[in-house]
């Protein structure tokens, strides 16, 4: 067990891949050179070489296009597209090529290529540079979707994406590159499309995934206090979504939460509530409550950006208004 | 600048092996036509009937384990590059036995095992695709090449300009060949793009040649240079091939936007035509000529019979086949 | 009253948009000489000449960029993108572009423009062309989204959407096109956010929007006979969408079932499902259904592309599950 | 093809604004860095100090009415379009009387009064804007030009040809620009970029020119004639500046990327600097660049006073600005 910061454990997980497996390239806007704008590919350049290990132009559309044909061809590309917000630039090469190819062409091949892209706001970048898009990428089949919100999960998970067959969609949180946890080294992948119990409790259940997780739990932890216990799962996946995971728990508690920092409206929220008002209706006892940003642009000031994204405090008033 | 010419020395075995691919597709082609009008195949269909030579003469130029990214007027290419002829119109009539199963169509018909990555309905998608497949190649050190063909239409999509950057920095063994048939659907080059592909190819410093893409022997004479260039690691190459579109954008178009003088001169420039000229000048017997269309003929005709005796798809094994593995089960 | 087709009322919308505001222009591929792949622009040109009405090249990103530079200059762009696949290329103008400029400049300036695009199957186009991305969009805060089902709905919407200060999404469906409908001539623009009561019923509600309200009336009509009365409702918005008449009218019959062509898993169907398993909860006497497409790509083959979309009998089965 | 030069013939009561201009623009920035690393700056800014002779240069040569699509790197491109100082600090302060109301901040500072339609976070984005501009000058029949400000990183984006090739086909007013300043990011643009702009243009038919764009009177002659030929109906215009990056990519990188021997010669460079060697050389009055000097130092310190003043914005009136109309309600 090391203490890691989450941008090293993704950092371990490339570089073990890269050793492990010759097929696994990586590259991205200054990846190499420079190991990355956030310090995540650190070092990966010297280790690995340039043929295996490179810095594209700024041409997300391109680079994209290119992992999925390399894919075609026998390698397992990972890219970085530097933040979420210019995935914008590269929609056509993830849902009508790399998310489309094996089904469209009666599966005679696979796709298996990783796209990493931190989301998230919390560092005052913006309207442009903050945005959590992965309920786009949720509704294209075809896609994997994966949200890791602690060093582990992040190094687990990239492990099992790189060597999942398919393309997956590998969200980072840029406001957490720093965060520590724990991490066994050498520990293996963690399964894709499984759900985490964070913390098991009996009166209502939050969902959440990637570094909202951190304050479903804090929410949890304060609302103990007043007697109320919360179970908190992290999704990790959310493509597919571990929905046995949160009906098991609904039929526990009763009562349904759903926090992320996206913006609330047609979110990934609304296919949790959406489905748990489906096949767990009979276990509900409440609404179902979703948590997010409002409706409107990352705002840049501090002051609105604070309000803006979603905290402790609006969890904790949404339990309690499902605990009323 | 001038055209690519071939220097005649093609042995006259070789000049039958060129006719019979072109006739095969243009032969497919026609076929495909008059299914189309009789409801037997769905979607749309784009024919590639007078650009017959730019797919067989540049594929001729391939081996095997080359790569080739097609676009959405990619039978030719399909079919030169070695899809299996049956599987290729059992995809197209929607079946299960079909390359693809029936999922994709005239728009993807794609063959792993002869390096066809897809036709591709996105105009210029394809052109990333064959970068990509490039750097494979490289990373890979395997010796092969990447194709990617595209309309002139293509030339105004961003991914060209990027793709020409990033092959040209990186050296990547690829050869860019553009099918200049003069129209986008239906408006003409001119009122599509203002520069010339071999201009901006120059700009990258990636060498570029151009041929009449309705003479077969021209086009494989240029494209062997250029594949043995990138293949020799020479970086990219750009081909460009003066063509014509003889039937509408789809089939069911009426063309009335194209001038009937432009209609009407259409035939002189046909490949097919141009090519059996050339194979009587180099005295190509007859017989062997007949042979071989009735060769053809006989495999569209089995083709179109196996396409025609083929299954519907089955809906649950196409559903299966959205993901390798289904993660979380 | 007149009997016009769908894409002749959407004609006749632009045709007299661009009559009476100077400011309005039209661009897209072949929409100009060719009068558009479907015909909907047929006769613009010669009409309003080639200042106004032009054909672009195949430049997706760069022609709805142009239309928010324009719109922020004066002008009131209408783009077609020709089918909505198409509409990866130009997500970045969308979304980091057109929809924030607004919020994020201050208030300063509006972006008048309006991309019109058909979505849908039915046409054996195959995966690639085929795709109802709506969703994406509705997540995208400063968007707005129009999903006309009948020929009245898009020349009234259509007139509201070029009179609208604000970028709006206009989702055609090509299936459509040659569809008739009854039309007022001169009739006005029809709100924005606005649903419709397509039919009254008092057992269940069935909300659709676009092409699909047709298969939730037939759907409607043929549970009459078995004595179960339906109350269909077509959203004709889906950002901002009518809460309130669904919520309405979910008091009324105390069960849902929502319809839509899309893939149904991160749909648009689930914020409705979402929001009603909120504010609705406690009106619900059934779970609420969603009917859309399997999460798969469109399929080619006419035998698969039939069991892809959702079909009336589908709608029938739901609608007999919550009533069960 | 070399440089355009200026001829010198530029009045000296001209020389000591645009002395003030770029010193504003500079000022400015240094007193943004210094806020940043004190905490009063949120969020990431991108500082032009090296690159002012450019965004003065070119904006000299424009009218009010002129529009301009900036970048991330916008601070110059802003002030010197005309927007007001005041509530350019307020702006990147987070304030709410910031031009854009504290939303966007240094990445997005907007003034649609002066023209100014946007510094952006996208890499490339501007480009497209400019030229929607351009077709509205040209549909409004308003003599006026767009001007897209872009980097040498940007170059690499399709945006950029796809640009190049609808302002051509339209003949659009537009004035394309090219801050090359040797680096996007932490990469040089010999990794970056395998053409160069100019090259890029004529392949399109779109005249272009190339100035050192650290001499503000040689960026301004060459803006003037080719602005004159956009707005005469010339169609797009490119220009070429070359100049330096002197700070970080973003304030905090510390550059260990750059050679020593870079660094330390980006002095010689400074476009200040090399100005006031010609006001020296043209015999401006000392006492008169005091008086400048002494200028741009109040108005700075009072912006500063202003953006500390300024108050927290309101959440709900931010809120309510998403859109125009609130469809629906
Ligand atoms: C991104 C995209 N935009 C538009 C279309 C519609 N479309 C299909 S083919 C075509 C014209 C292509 O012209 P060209 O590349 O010259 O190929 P050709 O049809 O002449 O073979 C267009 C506009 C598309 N399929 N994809
Ligand atoms: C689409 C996109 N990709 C990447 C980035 C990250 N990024 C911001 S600035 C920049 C480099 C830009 O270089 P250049 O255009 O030369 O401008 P300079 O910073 O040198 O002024 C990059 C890669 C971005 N903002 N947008
Ligand atoms: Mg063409
Ligand atoms: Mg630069």
């Amino acid at each position: 067990m090391t203490e890691v910061r989450y941008a090293k454990a993704v950092n371990m997980a490339l570089d073990e891949a890269l050793t492990e497996d010759p097929s696994v390239i990586l590259f991205g806007e200054d990846v190499a050179h420079a190991g990355g704008p956030f310090g995540v590919t650190r070092g990966l350049l010297d280790k690995h070489g340039e043929l295996r290990v490179r810095d594209t132009p700024i041409s997300e559309a391109t680079i994209t296009g290119a992992a999925v044909g390399a894919a075609m061809s026998g390698l397992k590309p990972v890219v970085e597209i530097m933040f979420m917000d210019f995935a914008t630039l590269a929609m056509d090469a993830m849902v009508n090529q790399a998310a489309k190819a094996r089904f469209m062409f009666g599966g005679q091949c696979s796709v298996p290529m990783v796209l990493r892209m931190p989301h998230g706001g919390g560092v005052n970048a913006g309207p442009q540079h903050s945005q959590c898009l992965e309920a786009w990428f949720a509704h294209v089949p075809g896609l994997k979707v994966v949200v890791p919100g602690t060093p582990a999960d992040a190094y687990g998970l990239l492990k099992a994406a790189i060597a999942d067959p398919d393309p997956v969609v590998f969200v980072e949180n840029k406001a957490i590159y720093s965060l520590k946890g724990e991490l066994e080294t050498g520990e293996g992948e963690i399964e894709i499309g499984k759900a985490r119990t964070v913390r098991a409790g009996r009166d209502v259940t939050i969902v959440s995934y990637g570094a909202a997780v951190r304050t479903a739990l804090a929410a949890a932890e304060a609302l103990s206090d007043s007697g109320i216990e919360a179970e908190v799962l992290d999704l990790r996946t959310i493509q597919p979504w571990d929905e046995a995971a949160v009906l098991a728990s609904l039929s526990h508690t009763h009562r349904l939460v759903i926090l992320h920092e996206a913006v609330t409206a047609f979110g990934v929220g609304a296919e949790i509530a959406a489905r748990m008002a489906d096949i767990g209706f009979d276990e509900l006892d409440a609404p179902i409550l979703r948590v997010g940003a409002p409706f409107m642009p990352a705002p840049f000031a501090k002051s609105l950006e604070s309000q803006f994204l979603p905290d402790t405090e609006d969890v904790i008033t949404a339990v309690k208004q499902v605990l009323a | 600048m001038t055209p690519v010419k071939s220097d005649n020395s093609v042995p006259k075995s070789r000049l039958l092996e060129f006719y019979e691919r072109m006739l095969l597709v243009r032969e497919a082609e026609g076929r495909l036509a008059t299914l189309f009008a009789d409801g037997e195949v769905p979607g749309f269909i784009h024919l590639s009937i007078g650009q017959e030579a730019v797919s067989v003469g540049v594929t001729a130029a391939l081996e095997q384990d080359d790569t080739l990214a097609s676009n959405h007027r990619g039978h030719g290419h399909a079919l030169s590059k070695g899809v299996e002829l049956n599987s290729f119109f059992l995809e197209i009539m929607g079946k299960e036995e079909g390359r693809c199963g029936g999922r994709g169509g005239s728009m993807h018909v794609a063959d792993m095992s002869v390096g066809m990555l897809g036709a591709n309905g996105i105009v210029g998608a394809g052109i990333p695709l064959a970068v990509g497949s490039a750097l494979a190649h490289q990373v890979q050190k395997t010796k092969n090449i990447a194709v990617a063909f595209f309309g002139d239409g293509a030339l105004a999509e961003g991914v060209l300009h990027e793709a020409f950057n990033l092959a040209a920095l990186w050296k990547l063994p690829i050869l860019f060949v553009c099918e200049n048939n003069g129209w986008s659907e239906f408006s003409p080059t001119v009122r599509q793009f203002g520069a010339n592909v071999r201009e901006l190819a120059k700009a990258f410093g990636i060498p570029s040649a151009f041929v009449d893409g309705d003479d077969v022997l021209d086009v494989y004479a240029a494209a062997s240079d250029l594949a043995d260039a990138a293949r020799g690691g020479k970086g990219p190459q750009v081909l460009e091939c003066v063509t014509h579109r003889v039937r509408g954008h789809f089939e069911g178009d009426p063309q009335k936007y194209r001038a009937e003088a432009e209609l009407s001169g259409l035939a002189e420039h046909d490949p097919l035509v141009k090519f059996e000229g050339l194979m009587g000048r180099r005295r190509v017997a007859k017989k062997e000529i007949q042979a071989v269309r009735d060769r053809v003929a006989e495999r569209i005709s089995a083709a179109v019979e196996a396409g025609r005796a083929g299954s519907l798809p089955d809906f649950d094994r196409a559903r299966a086949d959205v993901y390798t593995v289904l993660a979380g089960h």
